[in-house]
């Protein structure tokens, strides 16, 4: 076991990615000599060479169709968005390309590719990086998408996601990049949790808090909280986002009777929407309350001066756990 | 049933086109239109591209064009009968597309729009293939590899990244320069030149000196839009904006449009970069069987254009250079003929996926949502009992 | 009243809005001569000149940017998009520049831009042509989102959209384009039902069907239907995608203690989840069983001969009425 | 606290630049770079842009540029100091930016991108309201047509197409050629230019003949990535590509940015469409104060830029040709010194916005989910008792 921060932990898994297979390429905007803003790539263009690890022109439909053209030959590109709010110009070649070219194919096509996206708020930074676009690609059939939340998943689910044969959205909590956490680099991936599956992060009786990303850690922090309040809050890392592992969470459900989501999106329309949806239509009968929702206001994301405020906190999350008691 | 292709009759023309020196294109960037059979039929010379292609295989390009718009016809009048749901007709577009596509080498990997007819012939797809795209039966379906044709692309410009993605690839695979190095062409329209993603794909292909030909065949309208609504000056002139080479050639002439396409799928395979053919052509009919050009073009243009039909002036070179006489003509309007009845009878006896089919292919492995909605709707066919009509 | 269809009367209300407002410019691929693929800009290009109706370069962002250009400008551009699988090339603009240029300007800029939306499948089409990508718009604040259903809203809700101060996803059911209705063409649109505002299209006692755009014809028709079985089926309208209209809706769901919510696009993370969520939140007590929903499959839209299969019709609509009453 | 800006004082210098006929650009097209002060700060001609400034206004370009400099000076060190979330330095492109904004009139329309800090202050933008967006207080939140200045816009090459349909505006309002004449002027990076939006605002420009002057501030870098990675050959060129002029200027020259952004802004209102500048220039700092430059690029290229810094070579030319004296130079550092400190203050001032305000200007009317959501989270503000530090 090593300890690494989450950015370290991607790091080293793209560099398995890389070593184990030569078909494997990391591209995106300042990934080679600067290693990344945030270095998720740090030394990967040095050790595997302008032909693995490409500094790509300034635009993100090109890299994801300069991307899927590389698959069609063989290669699995991994892509970086740089930031969140930047996914946008690649939506098309995302949504009506990357995701239905196995389907439009009948099958004979598959392309393996992964973008990777630092997501959600809570570093102080300018407009259009704070971004949480989830459900957009949920929403989309053909893409996998995930979610990591700390080191160690982050170390294995790149990995897994770089050998999936279906294109992968993958997101980053960029505020949890320099959380650190303990990782077992020398373990291969075989035995690792599949990348559909959801954990329970931290057990629980009463409640049912449904999380991914950045709110791992905070929902996390609001369970520890709540237990002061006497209660016990079961916490689920959904991890993966499409397809949602409703085994693990209408277990957890059935078992407390109440369910909070949280996620840093918009509420309207969110993936929240979705789970609460979902989990009322499979566990009707065993809801003591509705499942309410924490998250983002249907506003632009907020000056950073305010984000406090916009984000879901320990707070606003046990608020909405307290909700769930009244009804 | 399977409706033969012409794939198989290219390979004679592999190696004809002289391999000039120098930047393709210049000649087109100096204006000039390469052209080297004249709407008469005349022969001409064009010093950056001499060109000494057997009478058998001119034949064979004649053939190959009489055969697919024999295709477009049928497929055309199938529509009217019902039979499909759409057909984007390429009359008038065979010179440029047949004279284009058998300048390729068999390795070399072809991105098209939904348009290259001829050019799916030449890779050797199934013309039943089209037909079950535009009738509804599946959205391409074919394997790109096995031909190195990829999917047809509706989303206009897409595809221009991924043919430089993939010429990209070409490179990792030191698939450049030397024996069996290969290249990748991409077909796109006049209209296609103003989206973003065909300008970033110039960007990365002159970047990344990728192997990559960029075909654009303008056919003067996209749907009722004219060239002057895409650009002000000639389209091939867009290249030199992004550094590298762009010529126009005339579109209608297939001995023109083989040569510069042999010449510039050389220079992409020897590493020399990317290049941009305008083959300035017609679209002689509507823009698809839904369209009126009526409402917004005058007839007198189309009169104009077939004069310079493609198929006539290759023709009457034959036949004034005594290179084919009747009985070739002959026998390719009975092959014309037998195609098209083949044609419309794989159409005719093309049958539904079941329903199910809906839930293949999305995903490689198994997916949790898929499945269940699967599940849950084939419990919702079962249900039907026989006779409601909505068995699988 | 005169009875058009509905793309006749969208035509009616565009001409209008020209008529009223000489800011008002229609933009787009093949609007002006040709009329638009659907002629829904019929005869306007003769009527009101190239420089109000712009037949545009054959680019969906561009158009969108060029229209925020002439927006802030002081004009007010509608803009078509000729077919809803290519507004994803626009969604970068939409998205971050459309939607968010006021919350940006602390209110100095309005952008009042209408973009129109032929969307849903049903007319045998191939790819791209049959998309419902609704619930990306109404995640996103700062954009009011709409579907009309029949040629008397198309009239008046296009005027409305035309003169709303807010950028306005217009989504019109291409499939219904040629129904016809009854369209007072001489009234103005001041005594309308506001743009945000649901409509009951059709009262009953036993449960609550929710739909927008092409399929409230279906719905009234299962609702029709279900008279036979004894059902008494309330259709509710949507009309307003964002905001919802939860005051409608949830009359609705109080009276009758059951919902179903159908629409084209897929379920999974679909704007049903949302309703679902949002219904089950605010009715909670009321609920005889989960709200169910009927969509689209989690697949790309499939080839046209399986499209009858794939969008929910009649029988589907009323199976999931039935289920609600197997709880 | 509000800092005065320099919109005040542009008035003097909009009419000297002199209207030479012919094509904006028909000299940098040529190849060369337009100049016309050297670094070492002596003058030169150049036949397409002569140019006779008064001493005044050219001491003017010197006050602007040194103020702004000092203005970003100081928001550095605010960011160090932890008062702004991040600030993106202008430091080496004072020339361009001065040059080009002094050279529009009072009513064209500007299209920033979020560098711009020499042109918002030479539109009378607050210094304050800029660093508002760096320190996270706000979007930006001014005015665009009170200054006729756009807002910042963080995503690469959004702006071209809002300054193209500005400019198709303008057309339609009549106020192309004749009297009050308008154009709009775009600014973006070398990076920008990959981007699709950037390359469809020049089809439109083009095809529409907007009255729009394309601004690109060339200054070697995008972040870490040097110019060879978004083009291989000049960036003033791609203009021709889509049948309109480009030239590239000596950026760091302030004079001769001046004198093309004038020609081309004056062609545009007479109704010659878009002109494309490259202003060769170099970004001497960071990307923003979070970047690290001495991980992608040498110190030895920055000693090289530094001999061509903007402000120097005007501070000896002015001093050469006794256009101004040490008194002038001292005076303008103490206004720099007096700005400073009052940007510093306005700063350590500024107030954050109350947790309500995020729901303000989502929409012009009442939105139903916003006032429920906003309702909603004031009752929780307000449950939260004196003291627990969550209070509006
Ligand atoms: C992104 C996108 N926008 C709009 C359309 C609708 N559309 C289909 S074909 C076409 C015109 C294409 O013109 P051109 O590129 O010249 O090709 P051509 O049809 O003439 O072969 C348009 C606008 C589309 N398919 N994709
Ligand atoms: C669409 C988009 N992609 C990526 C980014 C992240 N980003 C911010 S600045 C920048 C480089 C811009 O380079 P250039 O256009 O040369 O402008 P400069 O910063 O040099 O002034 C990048 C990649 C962004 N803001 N927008
Ligand atoms: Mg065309
Ligand atoms: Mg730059």
């Amino acid at each position: 076991m090593t300890t690494l921060t989450l950015s370290r932990a991607l790091n080293e898994g793209l560099r398995k990615a890389l070593e184990n297979d030569p078909k494997v390429l990391i591209m995106g905007e300042d990934v080679g000599k600067l290693g990344g803003v945030f270095r998720v790539t740090d030394g990967l263009m040095k050790d595997f060479g302008e032909n693995r690890v490409i500094d790509t022109p300034l635009a993100e439909s090109g890299i994801v169709g300069t991307a899927i053209g590389l698959a069609l030959r063989g290669y699995r590109p991994v892509c970086e968005i740089q930031f969140d709010g930047f996914v946008y110009p690649a939506v098309d070649q995302i949504v009506s390309q990357l995701a239905k070219m196995r389907y439009r194919s009948l099958g004979n096509v598959a392309l393996p590719v992964v973008i990777r996206i630092p997501c959600g708020g809570g570093i102080g930074a300018v407009e259009h990086h704070s971004e949480s676009p989830e459900v957009l690609f949920t929403h989309t059939a053909g893409l996998r998408v995930v979610a990591c939340a700390d080191a160690a998943d982050a170390f294995t689910m790149i990995q897994q996601s770089v050998s999936c044969d279906d294109p992968v959205i993958f997101f980053e909590p960029k505020r949890r990049y320099w959380d650190k956490g303990e990782v077992d680099t020398a373990a291969g991936v075989a035995d690792a949790l599949p990348l559909d599956r959801a954990r329970v992060a931290l057990e629980g009786a009463d409640v049912t808090l449904l999380c991914y990303g950045p709110l791992v850690r905070t929902c996390l922090e609001s369970a520890i909280a709540a237990r002061e309040d006497g209660r016990s809050v079961e916490v689920v890392d959904l991890r993966s986002l499409s397809p949602l592992d409703t085994e693990v969470i209408t277990a957890s459900v059935r078992k407390t009777g109440r369910c909070v989501v949280a996620h840093e999106a918009p509420v309207y329309a969110g993936l929240g929407a979705e789970i609460a949806a979902r989990v009322t239509e499979q566990c009707f009968y065993c809801l003591e309350a509705p499942v309410l929702r924490v998250g983002g206001f249907h506003t632009p994301y907020p000056p950073s001066r305010l984000e406090e405020h916009y984000l879901p906190d320990l707070d606003r999350i046990l608020d909405a756990v307290d909700r769930t008691f009244g009804y | 049933m399977t409706v033969e292709s012409g794939g198989a009759t290219t390979a004679a023309l592999q190696d004809h086109a002289s391999q000039a020196p120098g930047t393709p294109g210049t000649p087109g960037e100096a204006g000039g239109l390469v052209q080297l059979l004249t709407p008469e039929g005349e022969r001409t010379d064009h010093p950056g591209y001499p060109l000494d292609l057997p009478a058998a295989d001119i034949r064979g390009l004649y053939r190959d064009m009489l055969l697919v718009r024999r295709i477009d016809t049928e497929a055309i009048s199938l529509q009217r009968q019902g039979e499909l749901g759409i057909w984007a007709s390429l009359l008038g577009q065979e010179a440029a597309q047949i004279g284009s596509a058998r300048a390729l080498a068999a390795h070399d990997m072809v991105f098209p729009t939904y348009r290259e007819h001829g050019v799916a012939w030449c890779r050797g797809i199934d013309p039943a293939k089209l037909l079950e795209l535009y009738r509804g039966v599946s959205h391409g379906g074919w394997a790109p590899e096995e031909h190195k044709f990829g999917l047809y692309t509706i989303v206009i410009g897409s595809q221009t990244l991924h043919a430089t993605g993939y010429a990209m690839g070409i490179q990792r695979d030191g698939a450049v320069g030397g024996d069996g190095a290969e290249a990748a062409i991409v077909y796109f329209g006049d209209g296609a030149t103003s989206q973003g993603d065909v300008n970033e794909s110039f960007v990365w292909a002159s970047v990344f000196n990728a192997p990559v030909v960029f075909f654009c065949q303008n056919n003067q309208w996209a749907i009722s839009e004219p060239l002057e609504r895409q650009s002000r000056i000639p389209l091939y002139q867009r290249a030199r904006g992004f550094g590298f080479p762009g010529l126009r050639v005339d579109g209608n002439d297939v001995l023109a449009c083989y040569a510069v396409t042999k010449k510039a799928m050389q220079a992409a395979r020897e590493g020399q970069g990317p290049t941009f053919i305008e083959a300035f052509t017609y679209r002689m009919g509507a823009h698809t069987t839904t369209d009126d050009p009526t409402r917004y073009r005058l007839a007198s243009e189309l009169e104009m254009w077939k004069l310079k039909d493609p198929i006539e002036r290759v023709r009457a070179y034959l036949v004034r250079t005594g290179q084919a006489g009747p009985e070739f003509f002959a026998e390719v309007d009975a092959e014309a003929d037998q195609l098209g009845s083949r044609v419309r009878e794989a159409c005719r006896t093309m049958s539904d996926p079941p329903p199910l089919a809906i839930f293949d292919n999305v995903y490689t492995e198994p997916d949790a949502i898929v499945a269940a909605e699967r599940e849950q709707f084939a419990a919702y066919l079962d249900s039907f009992v026989d006779g409601e009509g909505e068995g699988r």
